[in-house]
């Protein structure tokens, strides 16, 4: 038996293809959420993919965050759900104050696609198990509105708790505070990160490099297990 | 005011028309009159003078254009030719790719961003509409000098208006053209292409048949957009501003596309449509009268149904809305009511507002009463043609005789280096990944090439790793020199650089952008270019499947350079063989295929080390173009070679200062004997590349060009951190990267 | 200091795709009763010296020229009072 | 109808690049004087009904949880006169 694992569709969500073939590519059973239903399937865990739901209009995830979907998904993941938000996926869990802090636009004002580096700060997590900490990894970066922001007392809480689950090394792409390219709830089960593992995950497309298939195999591997 | 019906205008025929306004001529006027037998009423006087702008009936290019079917070449893979939203060629395995380059030039330059923006939606729509999902995007730009201050007004919008809306559409952006000029400056050229697949059966047309069969309406709501824009912006230049002519701009709303986009494309799933065309200039006027047109019967349609943003449109002014993000579809009555529920389930607006019906006419009711009675024919088809009168400009022969072969030379090796460090930092020759970042290549997950790589490629096949590429080439400077050479020029580059990946060239599109056609010598660049063209595929076996005029690009007397933009799609049975332009493996080996000739004609070394344009652009070979790519073909597909970079602009050093940038390693250059080492780095001749050759396969690729006569130099070897041209001067990696890279952002940024 | 604001909105007739996509979110929050909802921006502008006519024209220039595209946008200028 | 307004601005201690990229524009342009610029969104709401007591509180609540994400930004409601 495998772990299903739902991808939720937005208007607007653009990467959720993508997700549901690194889910499959990883060898787990992916299924197609949608966001006007409440249901989730029965899936063992969601991953939010990226793209702009509802355009990005007001703020990124802003509208999303109050679909039916996400009703279930936020009751689900305070019990323990694992979820993954990708990108706008990651917007969306911190305007449903899944997890802290807020994004807002680059801090050069312009939509950046670039192959990034990242270090992997924690393997405690649903999603980075496979990864060893500090593991540097490259996978594809995309957004408009990617720089991670939160108050010096949250931040500093995040790093006593080891709750920064992802840094960007060389370039900081967006102005994010602290290097934060991504992080994790107390619990672990709840990461959202800027950069797109679903884009790394075969030699063949993308930058060619399958460094983000980690994410899926982590998961895959402690549901499984399970 | 009262409403000016059908009967109203027979009754009132002397009633005066602002038809001169709206940019008819007298004649055009009374032709309309004679059509009708009557006056047109004013919402008949609204569609036929913006369907017979320049903008939607090809009035002044029509007459050359027709050479595209005429001179076809024997190809089995088009599906679907010239004439529909866009062509549709075959790629084997039961795919079908439509693919089409469209400008939106002055409305970018109105307003950039929004004008680039709904240029990207407008292109999309015209895929979409064929039946295919898009599934990458092109830009080919041009702008004014780089250092003029409204360039940096017009670029940035441009691209943030490009990106933000392809990237919101979830389409990667592969491939495009950065060129600055500053014939470009009151002109700016913004094309965008678009590239769609869909399997042979889910081919659409845009015709209403069937009576009874309803016509919906979907998508957003019609408002008071770039009313006139269609007749006034694109058939007059913006600078007579008359009364009707204010520059409405329309504006887009990507999202809105996003839904409308998934949303037919589960309408086509579940076979719903009878027939579709999209909105795009004209609006309504187009849509109704094209899908009439082309269909069997006539058409009704109650106006007045029409969803509406701004209630206090007259109908003339909705019948010419531009507002964007609508579709158009013909559907049988008993698959009204799943068609609407999939637009409910999309939050997508869906309104019947009319039906085909077993007459001949486009009737259009307000409330009741008639005010359009058209034969549609008449509005979409049938328009004006105008053989305007053209002549070799004067200035030509004096133009030409300005050799650019005698422009002063580096005198040593010093000043040669020099030479290449001014030329990759020259805003046409430096990077152009401060623009490309701004675009997503990687959505979807199927790219397998994108900037800057020769071509853009993507599969379409995740099984059998099917794949298309596409190139966009022009070059505007060799088309001032020589119209028919620049415009073969354009083609042969974008062949060639599509073979470079490893893809084989099927078909064309074109974009092409001029000035005035009322000037004589506009009229010859055009006539000249179009005869160079049509000539040029017939002999590289490649059909025009479709393409866009944009006339007008010039401001005062001054026209831009003849700018014929020239996309060349390929396909590749296994994307895995693609080849990169990266110099990756130190040790291989250099080869120059082709011949290099002294040809500095509109050279970029020309213009950036002495800003001069003249002489004869380089010769075009097209036998040897083909020779060329079924080389390059053969060995991409056969494993010989790793890499290959076609030679352009720029010429050879650029080819190689690319291809090491992008591998991050160096080359160590031998200049051939019979060479002299200035032209074997700056000349332009056409039908070369370099290609980076594994030892193990160097005989067996040396022998396969011999055999087949295409010549073939070593010229040197991946190595080092530099680039090394022996005897002359060598250049640190790092000091051709900062030089490269630097320009655009120090501009822009 | 004296503060100046700035508020751009898009002209009426021109598409407001963010406030609509703001309106037909409200009933689902199960906000009712909004008509309608335009989005425009809105710029703080600390200004150093007399914000008198002369300032205020500079800053009517700067909104007409820079801040707003009157091709697509309106604008408003308006003094407030110093925080 | 009435109007409604409702400005959302950047925190004060948050990074505003938007503002400071048209502050750092402004002497290019030849407009001196101006010590900062901070830019944020406006929002045009025409209320159906009376805009009384209970309104407000509504749309001061829709502020707060929609409008505004006061993790980041603050916000201000104000009465217009109807157009
Ligand atoms: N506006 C653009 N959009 C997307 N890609 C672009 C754009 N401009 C240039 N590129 C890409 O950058 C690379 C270099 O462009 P160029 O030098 O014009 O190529 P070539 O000379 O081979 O035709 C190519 O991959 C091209 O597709
Ligand atoms: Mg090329």
């Amino acid at each position: 038996m495998t772990a299903r694992i739902g991808v939720v569709t937005f208007p607007g969500t653009l990467d959720d293809q993508d997700s549901l073939r690194a889910v499959r590519t990883a060898g787990a059973e992916p299924v197609s959420l949608w966001h006007r239903d409440k249901d989730l399937k029965q899936v063992d865990a969601v991953v939010l993919a990226g793209g702009f739901s509802y355009g990005d209009y007001l703020r990124a995830g802003a509208i999303a965050r109050f679909s039916p979907v996400m009703e279930t998904i936020i009751e689900q993941a305070k019990a323990g759900l694992p979820v993954l938000g990708i990108c706008n996926g990651f917007q969306i869990l911190t305007e449903a104050h899944l997890l802290p802090g807020g994004m807002l636009q680059n801090n050069h004002l312009h939509f950046i696609c670039r192959e990034q580096k990242l270090r992997v700060e924690t393997s405690g997590t649903a999603w980075t198990a496979d990864y060893t900490a500090g593991q540097e990894i490259r996978i594809p970066l995309k957004n408009m509105d990617g720089r991670y922001v939160a108050d010096e007392r949250t931040l500093d809480e995040l790093e006593a708790e080891g709750r920064v689950a992802f840094r960007y090394l060389d370039v900081n792409p967006n102005g994010s505070l602290r290097d934060i390219a991504g992080i994790t709830n107390a619990a672990g089960n709840v990461v959202g990160l800027m950069p797109h593992p679903e884009h790394a995950v075969e030699p063949l497309v993308g930058t060619g490099r399958t460094d983000g298939l980690g994410f899926f195999t982590s998961i895959l591997k402690k549901l499984v297990n399970a | 005011m009262t409403l000016d019906t059908v009967k109203h205008a027979s009754e009132t025929p002397e009633a005066e028309q602002p038809w001169k306004e709206l940019g008819l001529k007298e004649d055009e006027y009374a032709r309309i009159r004679e059509i009708l037998g009557r006056r047109p009423t004013g919402a008949e006087l609204a569609m036929y003078s913006v369907m017979w702008s320049e903008h939607c009936s090809y009035k002044s290019s029509k007459v050359h254009l027709k050479q595209f079917g005429e001179k076809v070449p024997v190809n089995d893979a088009m599906l679907v030719g010239i004439g529909e939203n866009a062509g549709v060629v075959d790629v084997g395995q039961g795919y079908a790719v439509t693919f089409k380059v469209e400008s939106h030039n002055h409305p970018s330059y109105i307003e950039p961003y929004q004008g680039a923006a709904t240029g990207v939606g407008g292109i999309v729509r015209d895929i979409l509409a064929m039946g295919a999902r898009p599934v990458a995007v092109v830009d080919p730009l041009r702008f004014g000098a780089a250092d003029h201050p409204d360039t940096r007004r017009v670029l940035p919008g441009v691209v943030a208006g490009i990106g933000g809306y392809g990237n919101c559409l979830g389409l990667p952006n592969i491939g495009g053209e950065v060129v600055f000029d500053a014939c470009y400056q009151g002109n700016p050229l913004v094309n965008a292409g678009c590239i769609g697949v869909m399997k042979h059966e889910d081919i659409h047309l845009a015709k209403a048949s069937g009576p009874g069969n309803k016509v919906i309406l979907y998508g957003a709501r019609t408002g008071g957009d770039g009313i006139g824009g269609v007749s006034v912006l694109a058939s007059e230049t913006f600078e007579s501003t008359g009364p009707a002519k204010r520059p409405a701009v329309q504006v887009g709303d990507p999202f809105q596309e996003k839904l409308l986009i998934e949303c037919t494309l589960e309408i086509f799933r579940e076979q719903l449509v009878a027939g579709i065309q999209d909105l795009g200039g004209a609006g309504l006027s187009c849509a109704t009268s094209e899908l009439a047109s082309a269909g069997s019967g006539g058409m009704r349609v109650e106006l007045d149904t029409v969803p509406l943003r701004d209630s206090s449109l007259s109908p003339e002014e909705i019948l010419m809305s531009e507002s964007q993000e609508r579709m158009c579809a013909i559907v049988e009555p008993d698959k009204v009511d799943r068609f609407l529920e999939i637009c409910e389930k999309w939050d997508v607006i869906a309104t019947v507002i009319g039906e085909v019906t077993d007459g001949s006419q486009l009737e259009i009711f307000w409330h009741g009463e008639q005010i359009v009675d058209v034969p549609p024919r008449t509005v979409a088809h049938e328009g004006p043609v105008y053989n305007r009168p053209y002549a070799r400009p004067a200035w030509q022969d004096a133009l030409q005789a300005d050799d650019a072969n005698k422009l002063a030379r580096p005198a040593d090796a010093a000043e040669l280096r020099e030479q290449v460090l001014k030329l990759v930092s020259s805003p046409n020759q430096a990077s152009k990944s401060w623009i490309t970042d701004q675009y997503d290549r990687f959505v979807q997950g199927n790219t397998v090439l994108a900037m800057p790589e020769d071509a853009g490629m993507v599969r379409i096949d995740e099984k059998t790793n099917l794949g298309v590429a596409m190139a966009t080439d022009g070059n505007g400077r060799y088309a001032k020199l020589d119209p028919y050479t620049g415009a073969q020029l354009a083609l042969a580059e974008s062949y060639r650089n599509v073979a470079a990946s490893g893809a084989k060239p099927l078909a064309i599109s074109d974009c092409l952008n001029f000035g005035s056609p009322e000037d004589p010598d506009v009229m010859w660049q055009f006539a000249e270019a179009t005869r160079g063209l049509a000539d040029g595929c017939l002999q590289l076996g490649t059909p025009v499947t479709g393409g866009n005029v944009s006339l007008y690009n010039q401001t005062g007397e001054t026209a831009i350079h003849p700018t014929p933009v020239v996309a060349v799609l390929g396909v590749i049975d296994d994307v895995t063989r693609r080849t990169p332009v990266a110099f990756a493996e130190e040790g291989q080996l250099l080869y120059l295929l082709g011949d290099t000739h002294e040809e500095l004609g509109g050279s970029a070394w020309s213009q950036v080390i002495h800003d001069h344009l003249g002489g004869m652009p380089p010769k075009v070979d097209l036998e040897r173009e083909k020779l060329l790519a079924e080389i390059l073909i053969s060995a991409s597909r056969d494993g010989m070679i790793d890499a290959a970079h076609d030679l352009s602009d720029g010429g050879l050093i650029q080819a190689v200062t690319e291809s090491c940038l992008r591998g991050g390693k160096g080359a160590r250059l031998v200049v051939p004997d019979a060479l002299d080492s200035f032209v074997f780095l700056f000349s332009e001749s056409a039908g070369r590349a370099v290609v980076s050759v594994p030892r193990s396969e160097e005989l067996r690729f040396t022998d396969m060009c011999g055999a087949r006569g295409l010549p073939v130099t070593r010229i040197g070897v991946v190595d080092g951190d530099e680039i090394e041209v022996q005897g002359e001067f060598s250049i640190p990696l790092s000091e051709l990267r900062t030089a490269h890279e630097k320009t655009l952002p120090g501009l822009f940024a | 200091m004296a503060r100046v604001v700035v508020d751009v909105m898009l002209k009426p007739e021109i598409l407001d795709p963010q406030g609509q996509a703001v309106q037909r979110a409200l009933p689902r929050l199960g906000f009712e009763g909004i008509a309608d909802v335009r989005q425009g921006k809105r710029f703080e502008l600390e200004v150093e010296g007399p914000v008198d006519d002369a300032a205020l024209a500079r800053i009517n220039e700067m909104a007409e020229t820079f801040l707003a595209n009157t091709v697509i946008e309106d604008f408003t200028v308006k003094v407030e009072e110093s925080k």
